[in-house]
């Protein structure tokens, strides 16, 4: 199959659920996003790859509305994209765990702010621990947590409010090798449980190529999609394996910024 | 391995701190070897001791037992013949670029021109032409951390420790000054022991790795990698590599 | 760079504003009081013109001024002189340490202001106790200042300094003193500010001459016009100090230049 | 693991852990050559009287003065209970008062643009200048010294609750907006928890002023407390009431100090920061 087909193929059928189009972004004069359109797919896993400063952080700004764009329009189910309206989840690159707020209150600190009723705070919670395995942390302070403790605890914060979008900002950067495998095989799981629809920003193709149902390459600034590569690839994926090294090239070169 | 071209060598180093919780063994009798103009990676997990090692390699820490030989004599006190890079550049905040690479030299009391003159040539290899007058605090992290290479290299050090001197740089950034840093040192081979957490940067860059266990650190295998540089981090070679290095360490949770 | 501007703008705008509010709220108020205890702004500005041109205690207003400078000024630099080197002597060698820090630590919970009676015992009534007062209060925050900095010496710049095979000698020269400096700075700001309050608050238990004193006179006048007077002049005073100092700083710290 | 080192300067120190003893024999020592001498020096008559007395003397009138009033008027318990309930009640004001603002100044913009002229034309004036002004207009009792303990204490609550709270880790601020948090909500919520240990900071240094203030007030116009306990010592040329009087001050600043630090540490340890 072309990749052609295969694009046609994926788009095929699929419900919308956040549509952005024509985004651009200018700071005084600097152009940073030019004309950018596409769509997320609902309970897709969306990975956006470009090099270092070429206005990924920035279009995540846009979506959640931290900075107004220019121009252009984002959707979330047809309506302006507003945190306080659409359940949105964000993972930073920084790790955003809150200092003062033990594990079990970090993680119900979205829904205590989206006030939903006491009840389903405490079993959401509890669901939440579960699921990433903190069970036994509840307790502690983040500074208690080792870097990829905290990173779950993030994790667990955000699909606790079973988002509509879960935005996540090369939330591994700094982590190492294994540990990066283990959190993305978790995300993976999570997401495959949960079925939220993730947006995944990164700098590293290989994860991404790892991740995603779908890449989007952003090139040099001002950014704009330079390509569309659908990964077709069985889960769990083996980098080694010479299909995932194929993708893995052809996305470097859709890049090429060494 | 024949003794003749070792140039520093780390026997039976132990290494222990006290703390508030008692007693850590950082460092458990720990051996190696490197060869003259090799570029050893000890590859390591957080917290594995490495840096100590780095530390009493370099004679900042006195080993609690073991010694460290550098051109078979034992080593007691950081010395010029040993430069540092550290993680956190350590630079002096207060000097010029310049005057941070002509640092070593001034220690020595070299006159002024001939000082500047050594400072620029590393400055220029570094590529930091043009910011010769800069401060360190309008310099970005990877420039901070060229400047403390060519710090070390100005000094003309017989070995580089090299203590996880890119693990504070964004991912692009680090890819690059890989990548420099083994030009620089293609054009001027020095004995360098090189640490870092990053399998794929110990893979890039190294002779040989060296892999540490966690605390307390040991040695738990050696790697050589014979394939030349400059390597391609997708090259099936690569690739196997990375897997059987990281099939080797434990997932530090 | 537009937006900074603008910015900038606005808060001076905004400045302006607050002080036009509060100078009317102040007239309102002296209106509504209707007394002697609090003048409108304007009384204020009459009655500096006056206290300018005239003498009060047989001085102008610029003697009192040059009395409580020189007391400050001596003192200061007095302090900078003998406390640097002893805070640099406490931070850098342990005996020494151990040796000065029990009686330094019995000694500086004791505000200087505190002194003020048993330097009127011991000096008279003369200079002499208002330069000990501040001699002290200053002394205290150079010595804190540059022994806290000297501790707090980033170990690594002593280790890469260290690994250049720098001597212990160096390593204090080169490396521990600079980089104690924005520390010391810190204290060379505090000082004078320390020893500014010093001497008003000598001047305001006994003097015949300072800005402290005009204040006092005034109140023994029942003149409050001449005290507020004398407080904005305080406040110049302290603030023109405040400022050459950082301006020093910048000079002789050029690394910092662009860190404020 | 650099935090394992010895402190930065000193000679790499072996670290085997020494006797208490012979750790501080060295500042024991200090400390009673430095008492031995001041002896001495007043036994030998090299100094008069009336200027000094020796350190024995000075802890005879401490212990005396614990129940005895005169010469100056009132117990030592007396002074200190004044002194001190003046100066709390000034702290505390200012705490009230100083924190939101701060706080307020620090997270909303007008505030700050509204406010901050003021503030700073009126800090470059030390609060001790305001001393005969509050004099003339609340006369000599407790409430012209509160006044003024008040404004000394204030000045640091504001500065540092106001930096305290511009330093908030933006990407926290980020978390709650992105749930949908009000801008109260999120100062209520991340701004103000995350001002507190720089708070707490600026209480001890308020602390520190109004004490060193309240002192400066006595001296001025009182008819108890520390201060006018060291200004009846002047006017009578008692060198011991004095020393006695300083050395309280001494001690009760540290005090008051030292409760507040167990205070902060408390709270900190709470909240595991």
């Amino acid at each position: 199959m072309t990749n052609q087909q295969l694009s046609e193929n994926y788009h095929r059928g699929k419900e919308v659920k956040v549509s952005v189009t024509d985004l651009t972004k200018k700071y005084d004069d600097l152009l940073v996003l030019n004309d950018i359109s596409f769509n997320i797919y609902k309970g897709e896993f969306l990975c956006i790859v470009g090099p270092t400063g070429c206005g990924k952080t920035t279009f995540l700004n846009c979506l959640s509305r931290f900075i107004p764009t220019t121009r252009g329009d984002i959707l979330v189910d047809g309506q302006p994209a507003d945190p306080t309206h659409h359940d949105m989840a964000f993972v930073f690159q920084e790790v955003s765990t809150i200092p003062w707020l033990s594990v079990e209150d970090n993680i119900r600190f979205g829904l205590k702010v989206k006030r939903r009723p006491p009840d389903e705070v405490e079993r959401r919670t509890e669901q939440m621990l579960e699921l990433v395995g903190l069970k036994k942390f509840r307790s502690y302070f983040p500074r208690q947590l080792s870097a990829s403790m905290e990173q779950r605890v993030v994790i667990a914060r955000n699909f606790a409010l079973n988002p509509d979008i879960l935005l996540m900002d090369e939330p591994y950067g700094q982590l190492d090798l294994k540990l990066r495998y283990y959190l993305e095989d978790e995300l993976i799981r999570i997401w495959q449980e949960i079925g939220c629809t993730v947006l995944f920003i990164t700098h590293n193709i290989e994860e991404a190529v790892y991740l995603a149902q779908r890449v989007l390459v952003l090139g040099q600034k001002p950014a704009t999609i330079k390509e569309e590569i659908i990964v077709d690839l069985p889960r769990p994926r083996n980098f080694a394996d010479p299909a995932f090294v194929k993708i893995r090239d052809h996305v470097t070169d859709a890049i090429r910024w060494w | 391995m024949s003794t003749s071209n070792v140039k520093i060598a780390a026997k039976g180093i132990s290494k222990s701190f006290t703390t508030e919780n008692g007693t850590i063994q950082v460092l458990d009798n720990v051996s190696l070897e490197v060869k003259t103009n090799e570029f050893l990676v000890i590859l390591g997990p957080g917290q594995c001791g490495k840096t100590i090692l780095l530390n009493c390699l370099a004679g900042i820490l006195p080993p609690d037992s073991g010694e460290v030989i550098l051109n078979g004599k034992k080593v007691t006190e950081p010395g010029p013949d040993r430069g540092v890079v550290f993680q956190q550049y350590a630079l002096f905040p207060w000097k010029t670029v310049r005057d941070n690479v002509a640092f070593g030299l001034a220690i020595r009391h070299m006159p002024v021109k001939e000082r500047y003159e050594i400072a620029q040539k590393y400055i220029d290899l570094v590529g930091l032409t043009g910011f010769e007058k800069s401060y360190p605090h309008q310099l970005s992290g990877g420039m901070k951390q060229r400047v403390s290479i060519a710090r070390s290299y100005a000094n003309n050090p017989e070995v580089l420790l090299m203590d996880e001197p890119f693990s504070a740089l964004d991912a692009q950034t680090r890819y690059s000054m890989e990548k420099e840093l083994l030009s620089i040192w293609e054009q001027e081979k020095r004995t360098v022991v090189f640490i870092t957490n990053n399998v794929e940067e110990a893979i890039y860059l190294g002779d040989r790795i060296v892999l540490m266990t966690k605390l307390p650190g040991t040695i738990k295998m050696e790697f050589p990698l014979t394939s030349p540089k400059p390597r391609n981090y997708t090259d099936a070679s690569f690739l196997e590599m990375r897997l059987a290095i990281s099939e080797e360490t434990e997932l530090a949770l | 760079m537009a937006n900074a501007a603008a910015a900038n703008l606005k808060e001076k705008i905004g400045a302006v504003f607050s002080f036009v509010i509060f100078l009317a709220l102040w007239q309102v108020a002296s209106m509504a009081v209707g007394s002697e205890a609090l003048p409108s702004p304007a009384d204020v500005v009459a009655k500096a013109q006056e206290m300018y041109t005239s003498q009060i205690g047989g001085k102008s207003m610029w003697m009192h001024i040059y009395y409580s400078l020189r007391r400050v000024v001596g003192a200061y630099l007095l302090a900078a002189v003998t406390g640097i080197p002893l805070g640099i002597a406490m931070g850098w060698n342990v005996k020494f340490r151990k040796i000065a820090n029990p009686i330094f630590e019995l000694l500086r919970p004791i505000p200087p202001i505190a002194w003020i009676p048993i330097a009127i015992l011991w000096l008279g009534i003369g200079e002499g106790p208002k330069i000990f007062i501040c001699y002290v209060g200053a002394f205290v925050i150079f010595v804190m200042n540059t022994y806290t900095g000297m501790r707090y010496t980033d170990h690594l710049l002593i280790d890469a300094a260290r690994t250049f095979g720098a001597t212990r000698r160096q390593q204090l020269f080169n490396v521990a003193i600079p980089a104690s400096l924005p520390s010391i700075f810190a204290g060379v700001q505090n000082a004078m500010s320390m020893a500014w309050m010093c001497v008003l608050a000598a001047e305001l238990v006994g003097a015949r001459e300072g800005v402290g004193f005009i204040i006092i006179q005034g109140m023994d006048l029942n003149n409050s016009p001449m005290i507020i007077v004398g407080m904005i002049t305080i406040g110049l005073i302290g603030l023109f100090l405040a400022v050459s100092l950082r301006y020093l700083e910048k000079l002789l710290c050029p690394w910092r230049r662009e860190l404020q | 693991m650099s935090t394992a080192h010895a402190s930065a300067l000193e000679a790499p120190a072996t670290s085997r852990v020494k006797g208490y003893w012979k750790e501080y024999n060295s500042s024991v020592f200090s400390l009673l050559v430095f008492l031995l001498i001041w002896e001495l020096v007043c036994r030998l008559g090299f100094i008069s009287r009336f200027q000094l007395v020796p350190p024995s003397e000075v802890i005879v009138v401490m212990i005396e003065k614990f129940w005895t009033a005169p010469p100056d008027g009132a117990t030592l318990f007396t002074h200190i209970a004044a002194s001190m309930t003046l100066a709390l009640v000034g702290f505390c004001a200012a705490v009230v008062v100083g924190v939101p603002l701060g706080l307020l100044m620090g997270w909303y913009k007008p505030v700050m643009v509204l406010v901050r002229p003021l503030f700073d034309a009126v800090r470059p004036i030390p609060p001790i200048a305001w001393i005969p002004l509050a004099i003339l207009w609340l006369g000599i009792g407790i409430e012209a010294k509160a006044f003024i303990i008040w404004l000394a204490a204030f000045v640091p609550c504001v500065i540092n609750s106001y930096i305290g709270i511009k330093l908030t880790n933006p990407v926290l601020i980020r978390v709650a907006r992105i749930y949908g948090a009000s801008n109260w909500e999120t100062f209520i919520k991340i701004g103000v928890p995350s001002a507190v240990p720089m708070i707490f900071t600026g209480l001890k240094l308020s602390l520190n002023a109004a004490w060193t203030t309240l002192v400066a007030a006595e001296l001025l116009a009182a008819s108890e407390g520390l201060g006018y306990m060291i200004q009846m010592g002047r006017r009578l040329a008692r060198p011991d009431i004095i020393i006695v009087g300083m050395l309280t001050i001494g001690f009760t600043g540290a005090l008051m100090s030292y409760v507040l630090t167990k205070i902060e540490s408390r709270i900190a340890s709470s909240r595991r920061l």
